[in-house]
This record gives C-alpha cells, structure tokens and sequence, in this order.
C-alpha cells in the first residue's frame, strides 16, 4: 500500500493532453525535477496551471511539453522574463489564458468545492475577464458586483515538500505553501516530491506539523534537491548565478542547445542536476536563506 | 543636504513619507523600493506601520535587504510566519491590510498598469510577466502607491495596450460602481511625485524633483499631466533618511530598480 | 455467539460492516457508535479505512474512547492535527473524504432528517439544537450512514416537521438534480438495517436484528416500509468483534446512546 | 500602544443592540469568562453569532442579553438540549436563526471579503434556507445549483486564546482554533481574552506557532481559565459534573436562581468561578485531555 513511486512513474501519470497544476512561487519551492521529468519523457499537448511560475513552466515550454498556460504570472522575477514561455507566447507556439493569483485560487476552489464558480472583486474593471468570459464574468448582483471564477481542475497537481511518509503525509517547513495547497485541494491526482521520505513516526510525533494528510496525496517521490535551481526554504535559497547562465545561454539557440542537454536535462536526479551546475561550492553558495548568489 | 544622495533615496523618501502610522502594507516580489520605504517610515514618522513582508512573515527585523523581495532572509524576527498565501488573503480583503505598492510596463493617466503584454494579447511584440497579484490587490486594496523608475513616454502611455490593475479606471465613480474601496494615491517616479484629485482621477503633478522642471514631466510623459498652479519641489531626503536606508539596504537592492543600474 | 453481546454491538458490528476499505470518514459530535464502527472496521476487514476523528485528528489510536467524541483524548497518536475545521472541510467537499454517519430527532422514509423542531419552527413545542454541520454534510459527501437507537413512529415519520438534513429528498432524482452526489446508503437502528433501493429511494427492510420480525419493525414506523420478499436476519456480531468494540470502548459510552441507557 | 483591556472595558465595546459573535464549539473553547462580563453589564438585544454552540449561548440567554441568534447548533453535546436557549425559543423571547455550520462560514466569508454571498452546496434542500430567504438564495446556475450565503458581519468577535502579547498577537495550541478564525475574519472588532499574556519575544521566538496576528485583533484581556466551564485543549477538559448540576438546576427556578449567582455569575473572575465550583478538585478532575467528569 505504499505511495512511493519512482520520478518517472510518477510523470507517467500525466497524460499528454492533460492539465497539471505545478507549484511554487516564481524563483521559490518548484517541483524542477518533475518537471525535467516530464521534458524528459516528451510529455507532450499539457494545460499547464501555474499561480505565479518561472523556471519550472519555462523548463516545461523549453521541453515542448505545453500547449496552454493558464497563469498569473511568469517571469525570473528580477533577472528577467522567463526567455521560452515569453517566445513561444509571443510566436503563438502556446496559448497563454491569463488570470491571476486570486482569480486562479478561486477557479481552484470552485473545482475543489465543486460549485460552478467562487466569486471574488479581484479583477473587476480590468481586462482580465474579457480573455476568458466563459469562465470569468463580471456579475452584477443587488448587493455587489463580482468576478465569477469558474472552476480549475487539474487532472494532476504537483508539489515538493520537505519530508513525507509512504503513506503520503506531507510536511512544509514551516509550514509555508506559498499557494501549493491550493492546488492539492482541487486536482484530481496529487503527486509529491519530497527532499526526504521520513518514517510514518516522524508526522504521528508532531501531527500539528502536517501540512497535507496521507488521503489527500496518491504518489510519492523521494527527490533529493528536488526544487533546485528554486529556493527550498528554510534549507536553501534559488541558485540566481544559475539563473544568469541560463538567461544568457537562452538568447542564441547555438549556446542553448548543449546548455540545456548538459546543465539541465541530462542529469540523472537533483544531486547530479547540482552537480552538473558546480556541485558542492554550488550547495555551499545557496544554503543560506536568501539564495545570496 | 544637497547633492548626497541618489534619485533611488529621493523615491524611498518620498514614499515613505506618504505612509501614515495606521499603514499596514505587505510586499511581492521585486519590489525593493516599497520594502525600503516601510522599513524607513517605521523608523521615522510611523512607528506602528505594519509590514508584511513577502506576504508571509508579519513585522519582521531583517538585518539587510537580501536579494530577492520574497526570500526568507527577509523575515527575521516576524512575529507571525503564514503558511499560505490564502490564508493571508482575507486580510487583504477585510481592509485588516490596506497598502500595497506597485509598479508596471504601462501606466496610464488614471493609474491602471499593464503588465501584460506589448502589443496585441493574442499576438503580442512582448509577453510581459502578467498581472499577477497586482492583478488582484489593485481591486482588493483600498491604498494603492505607484512607483517607477523609468518615467518615460513609453511607460506613462494615453492608452495601454491592456489593462492588468485598476487604477481609478475610466475616471470618477468607476472603482464607486465596481464596490472597491479607494484607489491609487500617488505615484512616484524618478522624475515627480503625481496624485489623483477626486475631480479628474488623472495624474496631477505634485511636486518635480531637484533639477526637474515641469516641461522635463511634460516631455516624460505620454498624456497630459494636470498642472495646478506653481508646482513645487520634492523635498530632498534628510541625511539621517539616507543614513537610514543605506543602513537597512546596504548592497543597494533599491538601486536594481533603477533603469539600467 | 448467541446472547452474549448488547444490542449496540450488534448495530455497531452492522454499521462497520458496511464501511467499505475505501472509506474516508469523519465524525461529530456525541457520535460513539459510528466512532466504534470506524474503529472497528479499520481493525478488521478495513485496515486502510481513514478517520478523522472530531473532523480534527487523522488517523488516531485512541486507548479508549472518552466521554466526548470531540474530546481531545480522542487524538492520541495522530498523523495529523488540523488546526480549523474549515481547512478540512475543503476535503469534505472534493470527495477525499467521502463517509459521514448521522441521526436526528425525526427521519422520514428518504432518510431526511430534522434536528430543528419538534412543531412549528416559529413556535415550535420542543426546540432541538438544530442542524449543525449536519445539514451541511448530508449535502456535501457522497456516503451517509443513518443510525438511530430509537425507531419508533415518533422517530421514523410520515413528514418531517422541518427538514434539516438532505436524504434522498423528495425521492429519485432530487439530489442529482440539485448536483449532489451520493445520498443515504443505510439505516441502521435498533430493530433492523434499511437501505434505500434506487428506484424509489425509500426505506427498504434490509434485514431485522435476531428476536425482532418484520411486523415489529412496521409497528415502529410511522410510513410505510418497503418490504421486498422475505427478509434476513441480521448477522449477530462475531466474538471476535465483541471483544474489540469491549477493548475500544471499555467505559461502554456507546450504550450512552441508547434510550434510557 | 498596548492593545490589553479589563473584561469589563472589552466587554463595553458590545453595544447594546449590536452583534456579537462568540468563538468555540459545543463544550470546546468558548470565551465563557467574556460571556459572564456581558451578563453582568446586563448587555441587551444583541444578535449573537455562534457557529456551534452550547454553555455560552445558553449564559447569554439566562443573562437576558439575547434578542436574536444566528446558529448552526447550540446544545449541552451529551448532556442534553441547551436549556434557556431552548426555552426562550419555544416562548419566543429570542429570534433563532438557524443557518448551519458551513453556511454561517460561508456568510462570514462573505462579510470579510466584502462579497455580496459566497456560494455552497450546503444546505441545498433542506428547509434551512426557506427561513431566510433574503440572505440565503438558491440560485440554478448552468453549471450547477448554489446557496448563495449572504454576508454575515459581526460587530464583534470574541475568541479564546492560550497566549496573548499587548500587540495582539495570539497563539492558539496546537494551532486548533475550530472555527474561531472564521469570526477573526468578518468582525469590525476582535477581542481575544487569553490564559495569559507573554512577552511579544515568545511570538517572535516561534513565529510559525502564531494564530492571529496582532493586526487582526483590536483587544486583549487576560483571563486565566477563561473557557471553564468549556474546555481549553490540551490544557484542560470541559467540567461534565459542573454541566450536570447546571441543567439539574435548571429545571426549577427556585433551585436555578442561587445557582446562577453563586455558581456562575458572582465569582470575579476565572479562577473565584472554579473556587465557587470545587476549586483545586476540579482542576485536578478535568486537568486531563477529555474532561473525564
């Protein structure tokens, strides 16, 4: 009965054509290793759901994986525009249907509670509902006017936590989701990637530090460094000279091409992946709070 | 003082002058001018301004500004650490939380921001980041500050290619008919300090910064700045704002924001 | 085993032997003989049966169950503590958790139940304490379990005096027509097991408990129930589930719940 | 600066006539020492919210400070119906309410998000929303049928608290709030009565452990054993014989009218209640998780 799966079994249970919601926040807590997973696999036609992205829906455009992108954001935050997300938006090659954080968080939860919509004022007297009227429209109502958010639900989520158990209990230090539970509530399938698998003693000894219980969670993948080149707080930070190679790289796709095979793709799992992009010096440099580059 | 200070302290100090002592702001991402403005203004004029930082961690110390506006460097000593983004939301929405600063690609005269895209959205000449939260907070927030550091026509446009935040949106009563409480107060730029007077809801120049003239906003900018009378000058920093902020951002984060800095 | 057990085994024995392997539950309050059923079930044909017990605590192993089954001796060994009742209810509504158990001061025959009033709700002759979480869950998770320890015609009416709980409402197709999913599986009391065939949604004689004929049964309901052939005998718990519902709940709050008990 | 009130001060800023949401749950965590402070003023025509219910409704209903209330349940859990609540309802001396557990949260969430209803599939089909039909609507969607819970907007909130500082700050253990937070969102005014008052250095030591920020909460009142007779988990139990003898004397006016002032309404303060109520015995009894009575 044990919820541990390998990576690739793991990204197997994404269907090509289907909708995965990915977690994290910008350069913070991604799940990079299934999604170097998914590349690897040529996953292939996904609605990709991400609240507010950068390296990991890049990566999954830069793999070919993604025909649409339901997000609120996507950028390297300071160190720019997310280079393949923004080119494939800009040249068609995907389809972009932008919300926005809260308006993303309500469709969840639409889907989660199973209601037509979640009403919110987020995004009135924007532009923002007329890209998608379908699924978000201006209602006026007697005691307010409201954006209703129709439900977003993810085929699969995924999330990368610190510890979990083969029974799928998760938890977040401290206890900082940024938006991911989010996702967990409403997709269909939850995966998570975790830094370590614990024994089920470790949650039944603190369970006020469970973050997502064992019935909410249907795999589980040991992935050491699991979010790396993101920041995984408290145990480190985003990889920012990292980042600047890969903005540099990604403007001529002659430097692209073996960066992307030697930096990124080939390496085997998060150890190898930080090995490849300076190794030991690498862990030393990002350990600190703050990824201070 | 004269002359011993950068544009980025200017900017920081006159926003953070701006901030009563019942502000209670939170910050995102790259946003390293407002951060510097609370922690100043809570060490100035405002010492029970609530800050958020990153959305997360609730009043903190940090010893300097790191990196990046959402790292956890950034939360020593908070009181409160939030696990999630939602929970936090409410706060935002119950008017608990009332501030939040932020910039765009495009501001129009009614401060709405694109962040979106150049162009058109389905075939855009530049894909933008998106609205994000700012998104959302330009609705949910009732005080709203501007900021940008690259005052120019490009920027300060007469139509945006897409609205990403409501400003004052079409003008007077707009944001009234929507239910959404307040709006933008002010924009501060590297070149002048703007507001919003009740009767236009348009960018009313307020105050140019030592060496700028009226005509320099002018040329700046992409629509018709209103004038009211003399204009005066935006008060310099005092040495100890600036002791101040070189103290709280040592490595000069602020400066990042800076175009081409 | 013949004789050697108490009525409120037997319905404890019945309602887990109903709790698939698959089931995810959780329970309210003054609910010791669902909490005995999980319990059960979980230790025999069940082991990966979820409980949240209180709708607080995953998957807990109490030594015994305490006087309040929303007491917090009802946590012991965890895997999780949720910190408010709202967080779980998400898990309520998207079918991680699927099993609630129930009952009420009067049921009618499609399981609806009233826990409000007893005569007019403006004036009513005996104000109960309404419907609680209750009305909420019996719209919101796919599986219900009905228990009562009390079937007599004042319990099991014609015509519920105010409809507080959602069964299979006005008959088939209510619920699906209002999109909600699942609906009242069983009824388990006293006297016999009730389940609800699909093309009339109303009670139906499952079984009667040993000493106790369908005539008995008839007598203590207030409508009509359906009766399809002849009709068994409920199995008598095992010796085996005796001694564990005895080792669980050792201080027999189980038997609070049955009348005068 | 300092946000510490008197009982008596915090319970003055319940305005006659005003609504006043009540946190805790059954026999769980209510702020029974507030609700003895508003008896005492002699507090009138309140609406008091309170989500599920039991002690503190039914004091607030002997004390006569209730005109209408608005609840998903109030009872004695195993000991048996509420019985002022009950009897005033059947007299009708008060207005009952009746929403449900969700339904009231959805209001309040409403009312804090400043929406005109937040939608649900509670209720749907039951009698619950014909009682208010002008804030609780059914409304048949493409997508699917919704209530629609209009905002439900308490003037004041009032919750028990483990630990409390002057800013506000409160720590609930282990984080289990039931739905008090709920009531923390939607209220104007939010007092926290608390066990006791720490230095602001034990929030910030631990910053993950807070519950509500100081922002969030208008009033502190330190009121040890605060919740007797409810429980505080895990510090202590709800007092089951004290519950006992309460609906004992309720039955009879002669024997409840000394009951009610020696036994509840004329001990000062938490601790005089407990003294009036078997003192250092009856902590000993209900100091174990569970109240065993």
């Amino acid at each position: 009965m044990s919820k541990l799966e390998t990576m690739d079994e793991a990204a197997g249970r994404v269907v090509d054509g289907s909708t995965v919601a990915i977690g994290g926040l910008l350069m913070n807590g991604a799940p990079m290793e299934f999604c170097r997973a998914l590349a690897r696999r040529g996953a292939k036609d996904l609605t990709v759901v991400a609240i507010v992205a950068g390296p990991s829906v890049d990566w999954l455009v830069a793999g070919g994986c993604v025909r649409r992108a339901i997000i609120g954001l996507v950028s390297m935050e300071g160190f720019g525009l997310a280079p393949h997300f923004r080119r494939a938006a800009e040249r068609g090659e995907i389809d972009v249907e932008e919300w926005s954080e809260h308006t993303i968080i309500c469709g969840l939860q639409a889907a989660a509670a199973r209601l037509p919509f979640m009403p919110t004022k987020a995004g009135l007297g924007t532009d923002m509902p007329g890209l998608h009227p379908e699924r978000t429209e201006v209602v006026e109502h007697p005691r307010g006017t409201y954006l209703a958010c129709g439900p977003i639900r993810p085929d699969v989520a995924v999330v990368h936590v610190h510890e979990a158990d083969v029974n799928g209990n998760c938890r977040v230090l401290p206890k900082l989701v940024w938006m991911d539970s989010e996702l967990v509530k409403a997709a269909d399938t939850v995966v998570a990637t975790t830094e370590r698998v614990v024994p089920e003693r470790t949650f039944r000894a603190a369970p006020e530090r469970t973050t997502y219980p064992g019935f909410t969670v249907d795999a589980v993948v040991e992935a050491p460094l699991g979010a790396y080149p993101t920041s995984l707080f408290p145990w480190h930070g985003y990889d920012g000279a990292f980042v600047t190679e890969y903005l540099a790289a990604c403007r001529d796709p002659e430097t692209f091409a073996p960066f992307w095979r030697d930096r990124v793709m080939d390496p085997e799992d998060g150890p190898a992946l930080v090995d490849a992009n300076g190794g030991a010096a690498t862990l030393l440099r990002i350990r600190s709070a703050g990824g201070t580059a | 003082m004269s002359g011993d200070y950068g544009i980025d302290e200017l900017m920081v100090a006159a926003l953070a002058r701006e901030m009563p002592n019942d502000t209670r702001a939170f910050n995102g991402a790259a946003s390293f001018m407002p951060v510097c403005a609370f922690m100043l203004a809570r060490e100035t004029h405002a010492p029970d301004l609530v800050w958020v930082a990153s959305s997360i961690a609730v009043d903190p110390s940090p010893p300097r500004i790191p990196e990046s506006t959402l790292s956890d460097a950034l939360w020593d000593g908070a009181s409160m650490l939030h696990s999630s983004a939602f929970d936090f939301w409410w706060y935002a929405q119950n008017g608990r939380l009332n501030s939040f600063c932020f910039r765009g690609a495009q501001i129009d005269a009614h401060g709405n921001v694109n962040n979106t895209v150049i162009g058109p959205y389905a075939t855009p000449k530049v894909r933008l980041p998106g609205g994000g939260g700012m998104a959302d907070l330009s609705c949910q927030v009732p005080r709203v500050y501007l900021w940008s550091t690259t005052h120019t026509p490009r920027v300060f446009v007469e139509t945006l290619d897409f609205r990403s935040g409501m400003g004052w949106g079409d003008g007077p009563g707009h944001r009234e008919r929507l239910g959404l409480e307040g709006g933008p107060r002010l924009v501060v730029t590297n070149l002048c300090v703007m507001d919003f007077p009740p009767e236009t809801r348009r960018m009313r120049l307020r105050s140019v910064h030592p060496g700028v003239t009226v005509d320099d906003v002018r040329a700046a900018t992409g629509f018709e700045v209103q004038v009211d009378g003399d204009v005066p000058t935006t008060p310099e920093p005092t040495r100890e704002e600036v002791e101040i902020i070189r103290r709280i951002d040592p490595t000069d984060m602020r400066k990042r924001e800076l175009a081409g800095g």
